[in-house]
């Protein structure tokens, strides 16, 4: 069992026509026993930009307080928001700082950036960037979870298609994954609008 | 030893406190992870004015293709390219560094960036971290003294070629080579040769694949052809499409309107509508 | 160097007469062929971990007064990844006697196949059913003549004979125990947990059939290696009869039934996370 | 100088994936044909899928030779077969020769992941899976091989149907005919070979219905 299969996650970011969804799996289990089947895994960093973290729990919050203090010291020097794109770029920095002895944490970012163009990335446990302009994927179901995107994504899909395709593809992924799963938690963000919605799945 | 309470921004450079509990944690058994890597082909060759530099954009994850359009060719300076293989992160951090360390020394000088001091500054660095940091690098420039192509090693070790192939497709790529190069090849000929070189690391290696990028550089001119070859579409899109069998069901559903972007401007005088 | 396997021969009359001419050297002993290498159980480890056979389950068995009551659910694993969801975990030996299936799928399969093909060949010799202690103790012996190599059987042979109902608990390190209730695999700490709290001697079918419907519903729900459906069996004076499979799917929310509903959220300044 | 470990092992894997669907009257086998080792191609034209009989063919992904020693097994069981009972073996009885095959090498395993589809004495289509030391279940679709793991959760999702095990029972329903399921084999193909890398070069897909075996190719990327 690698460090990454200690507490199970799954985690998908898809771009839609200029929105974009980001959704996870609510379970945190310590290998093969479930502990708890409501653990939060994506954060909002600000209206525009989310930020889910995958892989070891601990790590996984560790990382979350130490980019919310650099996000406000941000806030306070630029007065505004980050864009999602310098996000990305803090948080491979804090990630690559860490060489050597890494985070066990693999975040995907997703954001509407400068006249909300949605922006997805994901990155490896040292902070190695991807930026892809369909969807990005982490966790323990990550293998499954590419098979399914890959079949399931077509281009600029409206915010309900989107949010459809998004959850099939986390459910069906998720069942095929003893470590994560036990439900799932979606958030649609548009220009105007956020859709929080948690999903009912098979809770084995 | 006390630990300063508030954890302040470190000055630079790695931090290795985390390496004690990620040690005893590979002792009770558990395999240290996988990093991203790029299997990759990278290649670079001299013509009668300039660079060429040619990578394939393929990151992979182990089996998984997890990038199927990463891009390899770092800018380092307005004349000076860099392709890398190896680890991602690596490969990415060290460009990044010693790209804005040759901004700082340009602003430093007021002259252009020098092949010849990425090259320094890169292989230290690598040097400095004995091979750990695992980044293989194909440097690419044109400055006073001419052309200039050089591979790095991620052990700190460069070599200085007139042709040169990096990564697990370099034999692929550097069969094309032995074979074709000649010296003083046009542009049109050195672009053909790279992005022959590169598709055969992509059709032969497992590791390298998709798209071919190529960045040519001359006295005073640089063109970075992105995706300059596409020789792997998707090969089947079903014309029927297909739909879910089941809806997917909801438990709770939240709505947070957002607020709008307001633009304020301050401290204006209403005459002046 | 190969091991007397005897046992193995399905086809050998049991009382070890000379082998007649029907035996072709087709369907003569098959034997197991073993790797020549010095380090057998090295070996061992490294072909088990590169082949992962599908494990991981939860199954149980109780005897009260009308019987014997078998429950068990279907997902076989491979590591992290669910290779099914519909594996058939209790295995019908004979019209009176139920095997269940955990640890190494194909180790049980094999194993509880050649056990009803004895079990009829018992009964043929001696024109009346074989006991349950007797069953047990043939698998028993068979697994412990393979001891030490890395056979993964944890099994219980229920059924019911001339003495009433039987459970016996057999597993590959040559364990042997008659007994009334018992639970094995990963998921059996909770199965325990509701199984030791409800259980009666005196229960009805319906009661018991609940019983154990629960306690493997509780299994999948807190282990992962554990889902699919929960398939319950009742072993009575006349042979076992399957009373349900439902999918633990829908079984979570008949227990727990959930109303979905919609929050309409206004914005809230302060979005503090 | 410590002892170099021979580290020498009788095993390699060749990549490849395969993918079976079991429809009404037919049943669809298909496995892509590029044969590597390492990171390097060996063949791009390697079947990877084998006539075991008239109604049973089986495709088989992992260490070639284990799997060219496996079908060379079971053809000479299978014309025994032949010779004794004077009729063609059927599927489910094949399911159980390779289950026992693959189980008699049980500490020296065969490492082959395999896929066996076929028509059952009713004529309707019929799929079995195996993991590589013989454990076996009847079912409506299966892949296997390097990219089982991106195949299998979009197959699940289109295909899915109750299990087998509920009681009371309802019946599997694949409502596909064999042009989609021909459709859906192509599509899964397409995305396992953009994701992993040691699928793609071509798709060789083999259909058995109650007419025969007609095979169909298509070309998949060559990166």
């Amino acid at each position: 069992m690698s460090i990454f299969e200690y507490n199970g996650s799954a985690l998908i970011a898809m771009v839609g026509k200029n929105c974009f969804a980001i959704a996870s799996d609510r379970r945190l289990g310590v290998q093969l026993q479930t502990i708890a089947t409501d653990f939060q895994r994506i954060y909002k960093v600000h209206d525009r930009l989310f930020l889910g973290l995958s892989g070891l729990a601990t790590d996984a919050q560790t990382l979350y307080q130490r980019l919310v203090f650099r996000h406000k010291l941000y806030q306070l020097r630029e007065e505004r928001d980050m864009k999602p794109e310098t996000f990305a770029s803090l948080v491979s920095a804090i990630l690559y700082e860490k060489r050597f002895g890494p985070y066990f944490c693999q975040p995907v970012i997703a954001g509407l950036g400068d006249e909300d163009k949605p922006f997805i990335c994901t990155m490896d446990s040292i902070g190695a960037k991807e930026l892809a302009k369909d969807f990005v994927v982490a966790g323990t179901a990550s293998e499954s979870l590419y098979g399914a995107c890959e079949s399931m994504f077509r281009p600029d899909m409206e915010p309900e298609d989107l949010f459809e395709t998004i959850s099939q593809a986390l459910l069906s992924s998720v069942d095929r994954d003893c470590l994560s799963g036990w439900g799932g938690h979606v958030y649609v963000v548009t220009p105007t609008e956020v859709k929080e919605r948690i999903l009912k799945g098979r809770m084995d | 030893m006390s630990q300063v309470a508030v954890e302040v921004p470190p000055k630079g450079g790695f931090s290795f406190d985390l390496c004690r509990r990620n040690g005893m944690l590979s002792k009770k058994g558990v395999p240290p992870p996988s990093y991203r890597k790029t299997g990759t082909t990278i290649v670079g060759l001299i013509f009668q004015d300039g660079v060429i530099l040619g990578a394939d954009t393929r990151a992979t994850e182990g089996p998984i293709v997890c990038d199927k359009n990463c891009e390899k060719i770092h800018y380092m300076a307005p004349n000076i390219y860099c392709c890398g293989a190896g680890t991602a992160a690596d490969t990415e951090a060290v460009t990044d560094m010693v790209s804005s360390q040759l901004q700082l020394h340009r602003y430093h000088t007021g002259r252009e960036s020098r092949v010849v001091t990425a090259l320094t500054l890169l292989k230290s660095h690598l040097f400095k971290y004995q091979g750990h940091v695992q980044a293989a690098l194909v440097l690419g420039g044109v400055d006073a003294n001419g052309p200039h192509l050089h591979t790095i090693y991620p052990h700190g070790s460069t070599d200085t070629l007139p042709f040169a192939t990096m990564g697990s497709g370099s034999l692929a790529a550097m069969s094309v080579f032995e074979s074709k190069y000649c010296e003083g090849l046009t542009k049109e000929e050195g672009i053909k040769l790279v992005c022959e070189a590169i598709c055969s690391g992509i059709f032969n290696d497992l590791g390298s694949g998709s798209n071919v990028d190529v960045c040519v550089i001359t006295k005073g001119q640089k063109e970075y052809l992105r995706n300059h070859q596409l020789p792997n579409p998707r090969t089947y899109v079903s014309s029927k499409g297909f739909s879910f069998p089941k809806k997917t069901e909801i438990l709770l559903t939240r709505i947070t309107p957002l607020k709008e972007m307001v633009e304020v401007i301050e401290g204006r005088d209403t005459m002046e509508e | 160097m190969k091991l007397d396997t005897s046992g193995l021969e399905s086809t050998a009359p049991l009382f070890g007469s000379s082998s007649s001419e029907l035996l072709d050297e087709i369907s003569a002993a098959p034997s197991f062929a073993l790797p020549n290498t010095i380090n057998f159980d090295g070996f061992q480890k490294e072909a088990i971990q590169m082949v992962k056979p599908a494990k991981g389950t939860t199954t149980l068995a109780f005897i009260f007064k009308e019987g014997v009551m078998v429950a068990a659910d279907s997902r076989a694993s491979m590591g992290g990844y669910i290779s099914s969801q519909s594996v058939k975990k209790i295995i019908e030996i004979n019209p009176y006697m139920l095997g269940t299936m955990a640890g190494g799928a194909a180790d049980c399969q094999f194993w509880h196949r050649n056990l009803g093909i004895k079990c009829r060949l018992h009964e043929l010799a001696n024109k009346r059913r074989i006991s349950v202690t007797g069953a047990s103790k043939l698998l028993a012996n068979i697994l412990y003549s393979y001891r030490g190599m890395g056979l993964s059987v944890g099994t219980m042979i229920a059924g019911w004979d001339e003495t009433g109902p039987g459970l016996y608990y057999v597993d590959s390190e040559g364990g042997r125990l008659k007994g009334t209730r018992f639970s094995v695999g990963s998921g059996s700490p909770y199965a325990y947990g509701v199984l030791d709290n409800g259980y009666r001697y005196d229960m009805s079918i319906e009661e018991a059939a609940e019983l154990a419907r629960r306690s493997i519903y509780h299994a999948t729900f807190r282990d992962g290696a554990s889902g699919g459906v929960a398939s319950v069996y009742y072993v009575g004076p006349d042979g076992w009869k399957k009373l349900s499979g439902d999918d633990v799917g829908e079984l979570h929310y008949h227990y727990y039934p959930v109303m979905p509903s919609t929050v309409e959220q206004e914005m809230v300044e302060v979005t503090g996370q | 100088m410590t002892k170099q470990q021979a580290n020498w092992s009788p095993y390699d894997n060749n990549g490849g994936s395969c993918v079976a669907i079991a429809g009404a009257d037919y049943c669809v086998i298909a496995a892509d044909t590029r044969m590597s080792s390492g990171y390097n191609i060996l063949t791009r034209e390697y079947s990877k899928i084998c006539k075991l009989a008239d109604k049973a063919v089986m495709a088989s992904s992992g260490f070639q030779a284990d799997v060219n020693a496996l079908q060379k097994h079971l053809a000479a069981r299978h014309l025994t077969y032949q010779h004794q009972h004077n009729k063609q073996m059927s599927c489910p009885a094949m399911a159980q020769l390779l289950s026992n095959t693959l189980y008699y090498k049980r500490f020296f395993p065969y490492y082959a992941f395999n896929v066996l589809g076929g028509l059952d004495s009713e004529g309707k289509g019929c799929v079995f899976t195996y993991d590589a030391v013989g454990s076996y279940e009847r079912v409506g679709y299966s892949s296997q091989g390097s990219g089982s793991t991106l195949i299998m959760p979009f197959l699940d999702n289109q295909l899915k149907s109750p299990s087998p095990l509920l009681f009371p029972a309802l019946d599997a329903v694949t409502p596909l005919s064999e042009s989609e399921a021909v459709d859906l084999v192509k599509t899964v193909f397409a995305s396992a070979t953009e994701r992993d890398i040691y699928t793609g070069d071509k798709l060789e897909i083999v259909v058995l219905n109650a007419g025969g075996i007609h095979r169909e190719y298509m070309e998949l990327r060559k990166d």
